[in-house]
């Protein structure tokens, strides 16, 4: 199963995961032996600035196909059972979840290699883009992501 | 017919401009819609290109009724 | 930080975490960037045989040391800002989770390499015994476990 | 003074003991511990070993006072 969603409304990772886990049929839970989650979190500082508030832009249609196409071709390579990718859109407060990728399968091996690299392809194709508002009252757009 | 021209984020405010329609009726390049688009010459060879939300290159060839965007490398995650 | 917790009774892991999150001082969490998950969870059957039930005997004691020694190694290893890993013993049914290993850290690539070690080393060193109760009544010991 | 010997898991039930003390007035190695506490004449190399909660080898030195345990290969997680 593949879940993509974009929401502007912040989001409790965790209270998330639950939700999602108790919609699925208890059959499925006690096939997947294993799963992996990330979580990015919206950090207060950024190349020695401290970050008040970020907006986040994307590409409405552009960046759900994305999505579901980078978690499709997860699932085929990696035999997955099920993946959840949320993503925040707009603005965005440190502390806030920013992402959330978790991925289920049978074996360890395939769910954490499967959602770190489903991370790493969003971060370099999924379009977003990062405006930081600084404490100094700038503005400015983020570059390029830090490496994985 | 016509081509659906959008640019995002810092190359957004960069052009001042976000989208527009190109006046089309034969096949362009995407090298060709980014001149006439944003006016500029070349295409940066940081401005990543789409073409109906799939990743594309300057040499993709472009329809009438197609949505083509520009914009700078992604920073979502 | 540092948080070891062996129990006999069940736990849903993304409200165990939802409950660990919230006990968290708020500037922690903004200072994380990111965080890396995984949870084991029992399967109903293992090399082609229904099973029914599981039994996990530990080392108390040592299982606990084991665990934190893992735990702190990592933080040392990866510069991670917390790390909590929960683990049940005794009787076990499939879904339940078995193991959750959870990492925060600034940046995903410690956070995933880190949380992927402590899985791996846990499953190496961490005294644990799976004894599994099988569909036809009887009952054997996991010989060994599965690579990662 | 003695040392506390422990057996866990398949190994407790082929032996059919999960603790014993076994006197001792001097250091013994792990294996001679092996060989007292469980009656066999070698220590297989597929049983771990842990002296005080801390994984040991044959040769590891045991004073009195010490806990000794045997185990297989764990299977956590």
């Amino acid at each position: 199963m593949l879940h993509v969603e974009l929401r502007e409304a912040g989001f409790e990772p965790w209270q998330y995961l639950a939700e999602w886990q108790r919609q699925q049929i208890p059959a499925a839970t006690a096939r997947s032996g294993a799963a992996a989650v990330f979580v990015g979190t919206m950090r207060d500082f950024n190349e020695g600035d401290d970050v008040v508030e970020m907006y986040l832009e994307h590409y409405p249609g552009m960046t759900e196909r994305q999505l579901e196409s980078i978690a499709a071709e997860a699932i085929q390579t990696w035999s997955l059972d099920d993946v959840c990718i949320v993503h925040r859109v707009g603005e965005i407060h440190p502390a806030d979840a920013i992402v959330l990728v978790a991925v289920w399968s049978a074996h360890r091996a395939e769910a954490f290699t499967a959602c770190r690299h489903i991370m790493e392809v969003l971060k370099h194709q999924a379009p977003f883009w990062k405006q930081e508002k600084l404490a100094t009252g700038s503005a400015r757009w983020v570059e390029k992501n830090t490496q994985g | 017919m016509s081509v659906k021209v959008l640019f995002f984020a810092s190359l957004r405010e960069r052009l001042g401009r976000s989208e527009m329609l190109l006046d089309s009726n034969s096949a362009l390049s995407v090298r060709e819609v980014w001149e006439q688009g944003s006016g500029e010459a070349s295409l940066p060879a940081n401005v990543l290109v789409s073409v109906n939300h799939v990743y594309a290159d300057a040499e993709t060839s472009v329809k009438p009724g197609d949505e083509v965007a520009f914009f700078p490398p992604v920073t979502g995650g």
